[in-house]
């Protein structure tokens, strides 16, 4: 297997052929942060948390949809990509409404976590308060757009792991949002197996388990990584 | 070195909240006697008893978001009257609960409007009726809105409600004339 | 020969003199040369695309051609605008000379809205009749298909598109020829051609005209593209806001497959190749290359990000090549001409014509295509003619927006700059696709400004969070600089967001759509500042404070 | 679902091959049967065409010339673009809105008319333009109001419960 050698950040690092940059960048132990990614689904590009600095063009490309290639030299920690990493959060947590003080979620929650990554203490993009929606219409699940932050990991699980493709993105814009079926109440969607795997995925508490409250949400977000090693190299990891 | 003179005018101010952040700021405990030799509690709800906000304040905690027109002018008027202002709690810097009627903003009626007939008419067991006293309860704004929102804040305090180890690492500095280092979990986490 | 001169009434059925009524008139003019008989009956009237100046619809040209004691080709043009049914009687009969040309209507064809043109990809436009390939056939459309199939090597093609330094005319003018090549030198396999004709920039129509007037040529154009990077297989992606341009471009594919000029073995060769018109459905977005693809293979038009690149993975993740209408339809005539005489053309960074729609305040509205390097003021005051009704050195103009939403507002004292990408860039606009609206004294900045936000907010597809949410922040700034409440914060947030926004969203669609706030910023910023309240006439509680809390 | 309808959804997708490529093309017809794209003909088409019900949705949705409810009897659109913006294209959506009390892009409209904005149509040379019922109407005489409200009278843009024509506006 041919080998790439790179700089993150200055330091050397050599990645298998096929790695992504975001690879590149955690094999140098840098920490990054990321919502829409996960090990194990598809990437997308579309939180821009994990965009890094091309050293010789200054482009900004995400570290999770690029190829690590030879030679590549790459900035993860400018103050410049620092201060756009503060406001992409606080942009994610001005468009919906993201309560953590009684979210099933809370302590629990990867846009909790980059808050914190990103030294965010207050927004000052003023909160929109869309009015969402909330479906419990599913025996076990359920699902509070109030804390979507469109991420679709949910989808792509569900589609490239399970195989039913229950979810996808209807609208557009700020308009977007995740729908079950023909956007249907997702209890009456046939093709929902009840794997749980969009629970254990979404990154905060917009689906969630039904008997969880307010910061009971455990997530499990290492099973899509763990199901696609089974299915492709079958390997499996028992915990 | 801490002469009486030299004592910081201390304030603590209620708006709109649960008093959950009071409850953790009592919850200091016997870190309380020790602030007390550096501060003098000029005006708060849990330790003192003036009604009217005083002139020339050093630090004023701020808990709550505003939500009615009481809240408002108290807000400008301790901006005015204060050195440092501090966000205290996630109702004053994000709006929090009481700022989830702002979802109706967009439905007939507004969020006022709306969140008034739910709390005494829908809700109401017996005597349905909105509060109606002019003078005495405090107008709603249309639209609740954290503390930055409506005047500059020096200094954010998130948490719900921020934990007294998360009060004390951040007034102990400012007692020292330092600003603390507002990082990390233990410091920034909301909820 | 006959000594008799030969009449032609060319009547515009490009869509905007429809909407004027140009059908209504042309079957006027048939019923009157019917009527009148005689000479009239000897008048050719045929559909033509676009005359040029959309402003004044319905147009007419009247040709006369090999009179007495003329070369059959000499002969004389005479354009009439604004004609009413009514008028069609007396138009023949002024043709065939037997009475007065209605003269109100009657446009010089002199003057510098026609006679500064140089008409390169609109060569056929408003010349053959974008109904009949026979018609097309006649002036010369696919003989280069011919000429290259049967002559030239796909490299030797590629050649001379590389020497006519063509660049790509969707707005980010990289080198056609360059991606013709990536394309071309993947690795073997299946490959696609794509035409972007979902033109969607607000105050464009260039595309919209080419595909209503000449769709033979953008075939050829297409088909010759295909050919030098050897695909196959071929879509035309038009937006669904331009139906007659579907229908005519449908028809006109239709025509093609029949005269064998696609499909298997083209004009008695080995190459082989099938054009489909895949119909958007309203989604700006879609023009974004990457979307566009989504959007053909039948998803929701979302970019992804890039590399690789749609040369390297496009459709299918086969290498596919994607030009848009006018770098398409200037091919014919590249390789007719040589790429040599196309490069003779612009400047030296920005070779050949430029198409522009031109639009708004302004007194001739239509389309005009000009050299590279043509400075604006030439094409807003002496072909545009200035704003309508107002005088002065800059013609009442204010400024000149290019490029659409993502590009900027130019203010009338850069009026001299040459029309070019790196001109435009450097004052922080694009080339864009080629709209180009005059604004006059009166339109306020901060409004513009938003109007191009709300557009992109509209327009947003919402995979990216700096897109999505960050235009809807912004657009609500916006709206206190167009409210005049305002604070100096403000403007400093719409900044800083403004440059986030650019930098971090996925797509060109994002990244540009701060462009229109930025050039206004740079270049009308005290309009800006005259909206923002004064702090120091704002004393705590005072009106405009709880005005602003209590909203 | 009509069965005639139903059955020119099958036949039309069996045009395309059944290919999921072709969903966009295939939902542009199935929005001349209906007007618009119930959900039982999306659920058709997505059984038909082998894709995910949600798929379908996200893509009808997606784009804005898809209309997920029945349209009103009569549309009227009206240009944004730049062109008809310095033109004066949002006066004349707000002159509409009041002449048929409704507001613009709701497209519930007032029971018999909904008026819906555009991006660009194109036809920046005659701006500002309005699209009545699928007829393009070209220059509007924004600087006539007598004018105006005269050709804004003639194609029908009046209150429909307005006794009186002329008094609206």
């Amino acid at each position: 297997m041919s080998v790439h050698t790179l700089t993150v950040d200055g330091m050397e690092v050599a990645v298998p052929e096929g790695a992504t940059l975001l690879d590149a960048v955690r094999a140098a132990g840098v920490e990054l942060p990321t919502l829409c990614h996960l090990d194990g689904l598809s990437p997308v590009g579309a939180c821009r948390l994990c965009l890094v600095e091309m050293e010789t063009s200054g482009h900004l490309q995400p570290a999770c949809a690029t190829a690590a290639g030879e030679g590549m030299a790459v900035l993860t920690q400018t103050p410049q990509l620092q201060h756009y990493r503060r406001m992409a959060v606080e942009l994610f947590f001005a468009e919906g409404n993201h309560v953590c003080a009684f979210c099933v979620a809370n302590g629990n929650c990867e846009l909790q976590d980059v808050a914190v990554a990103v030294g965010m203490d207050h927004s000052r993009f003023p909160y929109q308060y869309p009015n969402r929606r909330v479906d419990a219409s599913h025996p076990r699940f359920a699902i509070d757009h109030h804390r979507c932050i469109l991420c679709t990991r949910c989808v792509r699980v569900c589609d490239e792991i399970e195989g039913a493709h229950v979810w996808d993105v209807a609208n557009r814009g700020g308009e977007c949002s995740i729908i079950a079926g023909l956007d249907q109440p997702w209890g009456e969607v046939q093709a929902c197996t009840s794997c749980g795997k969009c629970v254990d995925v979404c990154p905060t508490g917009a689906i969630f388990r039904k008997d969880d409250t307010t910061a009971e949400k455990e997530a499990n977000r290492e099973r899509p990584q763990l199901l696609r090693s089974a299915r492709e190299q079958h390997q499996w990891q028992n915990q | 070195m801490t002469t009486p003179s030299k004592k910081l005018r201390f304030a603590t101010v209620w708006l709109a909240g649960c008093s959950g952040c009071h409850m953790s700021f009592l919850d200091l405990d016997e870190w309380l006697f020790e602030l007390a030799e550096h501060v003098d509690v000029v005006f708060s709800p849990v330790a003192s008893d003036l009604k009217t906000y005083p002139e020339q304040v050093d630090v004023c905690l701020v808990e709550g978001a505003v939500a009615n027109v009481d809240n408002l002018e108290l807000a400008l008027q301790l901006r005015q009257r204060t050195r440092l202002v501090i966000s205290f709690g996630d109702c004053a810097v994000t709006g929090n609960v009481p700022a989830l009627r702002n979802l109706w903003a967009d439905v007939d009626g507004g969020s006022r409007q709306s969140v008034l007939d739910r709390s005494y008419l829908e809700l109401a067991d017996i005597g349905a009726q909105h509060p109606h006293a002019p003078g005495i309860v405090p107008e709603l704004l249309e639209r609740v809105r954290p503390l930055h929102e409506v005047i500059p804040v020096d200094l954010y305090l998130p948490g719900c409600p921020p934990s007294a180890e998360r009060i004390r690492a951040a007034i102990e500095p400012l007692l020292r004339g330092e600003t603390p280092a507002m990082e990390g979990t233990a410091m920034l986490q909301f909820g | 020969m006959a000594a008799t001169p030969q009449l032609q009434l060319r009547c515009c059925a490009a869509s905007g003199c429809r909407s004027a009524g140009s059908a209504a008139l042309q079957a006027a003019l048939l019923a009157a040369r019917d009527q009148l008989g005689g000479a009239a009956e000897a008048v050719t009237i045929k559909p033509v695309g676009c005359l040029r100046l959309c402003g004044r619809g319905p147009l007419v040209a009247l040709d006369r051609r090999g009179g007495d004691g003329q070369e059959p080709s000499a002969g004389s043009t005479e354009l009439y605008a604004e004609l009413t049914p009514e008028q069609a009687p007396a138009l023949l009969a002024a043709a065939t000379g037997l009475g007065e040309a209605p003269t109100a209507q009657r446009l010089d064809p002199a003057h510098p809205f026609f006679a500064l043109q140089k008409p390169v990809v609109l060569e056929g436009c408003g010349v053959v009749n974008p109904e009949s390939i026979d018609d097309a056939l006649a002036h010369g459309t696919y003989a280069q298909l011919r000429r290259v199939l049967l002559e030239c090597t796909p490299e030797q093609v590629r050649d001379q598109v590389k020497r006519s330094g063509l660049r790509g005319r969707g707005g980010a003018g990289y080198p056609s020829g360059l991606k013709w090549d990536t394309v071309a030198l993947q690795p073997p396999g299946p490959r696609y051609v794509v035409c972007n004709a979902d033109e969607g920039d607000p105050g464009a129509f260039m595309d919209r005209s080419v595909l209503e007037s000449d769709p033979h040529r953008l075939i050829e154009g297409m088909a010759i593209a295909a050919y030098a990077v050897g695909a196959e297989q071929g879509y035309v992606y038009v937006r669904a806001e331009y139906p007659l341009a579907i229908e005519r471009l449908r028809l006109a594919l239709r025509q093609a497959r029949g005269k064998g000029l696609l499909g298997s073995g083209i004009a008695g060769s080995s190459f082989n190749l099938r054009l489909e018109v895949r119909v958007g459905a309203g989604a700006y977005v879609c023009g974004e290359e990457t979307a566009l693809l989504a959007s053909i293979q039948g998803q929701r038009g979302t970019p992804r990000p890039r590399p690789p690149y749609p040369a390297q993975k496009g459709l299918w993740d086969a290498p596919t090549l994607i030009n848009n209408v006018e770098t398409l339809t200037s091919i014919p005539v590249i390789l007719r001409e040589g790429g040599d005489w196309y490069a003779s053309i612009g400047t030296e960074g920005s070779k050949g014509t430029k198409v522009f729609a031109l639009s708004g305040a302004v007194a001739n509205t239509g389309l005009v295509e000009v050299p590279m390097g043509t400075t604006l003021r030439t094409v807003v005051q002496t072909i545009g003619g200035g704003v309508p009704g107002a005088d002065g050195p800059d013609g009442g103009v204010k400024a000149v927006q290019t490029g659409g939403p993502s590009g900027g507002c130019i203010p009338a004292h850069l009026l001299d700059t040459p029309v070019d990408y790196e001109s435009l860039k450097a004052l922080g606009s694009m080339m864009g696709s080629g709209g180009l609206v005059v604004m006059g004294e009166t339109t306020s900045m901060p409004e513009v400004a938003r109007h191009f936000m709300r557009f992109s907010v509209n327009e947003s597809c919402g995979k990216c969070v700096p897109c999505r949410a960050g235009t809807v922040q912004l657009a609500h700034l916006l709206d206190r600089f167009v409210e005049r409440r305002a604070t100096l914060a403000d403007l400093e947030r719409l900044e800083e967001l403004c440059t986030m926004v650019g930098a971090t969203s996925l797509c060109g669609l994002g990244q540009a759509a701060p462009n229109p706030v930025l050039s206004t910023l740079r270049y009308f910023r005290q309009e800006y500042q005259a909206a923002c309240r004064d702090p120091d006439q704002c004393e705590p509680l005072d009106a405009c404070v709880l005005q602003e809390v209590t909203r | 679902m009509p069965p005639q309808a139903v059955e020119r959804t099958t036949r039309l997708i069996r045009q395309q091959r059944g290919r999921s490529d072709a969903l966009i093309e295939v939902l542009h017809q199935v929005q001349e049967i209906y007007g618009y794209l119930p959900p039982g003909a999306l659920a058709q088409v997505a059984r038909e065409l082998k894709l995910p019900l949600s798929r379908v949705h996200g893509v009808a949705s997606f784009y804005h010339l898809f209309r997920l409810e029945a349209p009103t009897a009569h549309r009227c659109a009206v240009c944004l673009g730049t062109a008809c913006f310095v033109k004066g294209g949002g006066d004349l959506a707000e002159r509409i809105e009041g002449r048929l009390g409704l507001r613009l892009d709701d497209p519930a409209g007032n029971g018999t008319w909904a008026l819906e904005h555009v991006s660009c149509l194109g036809a920046c040379g005659q701006a500002p333009v309005l699209v009545v019922d699928g007829q393009l109407e070209p220059r509007l005489p924004m600087d006539d109001p007598a004018a105006l409200d005269a050709r804004l009278d003639a194609l029908g843009l009046t209150a429909a419960a307005d006794p009186d024509p002329n008094g609206a506006s």
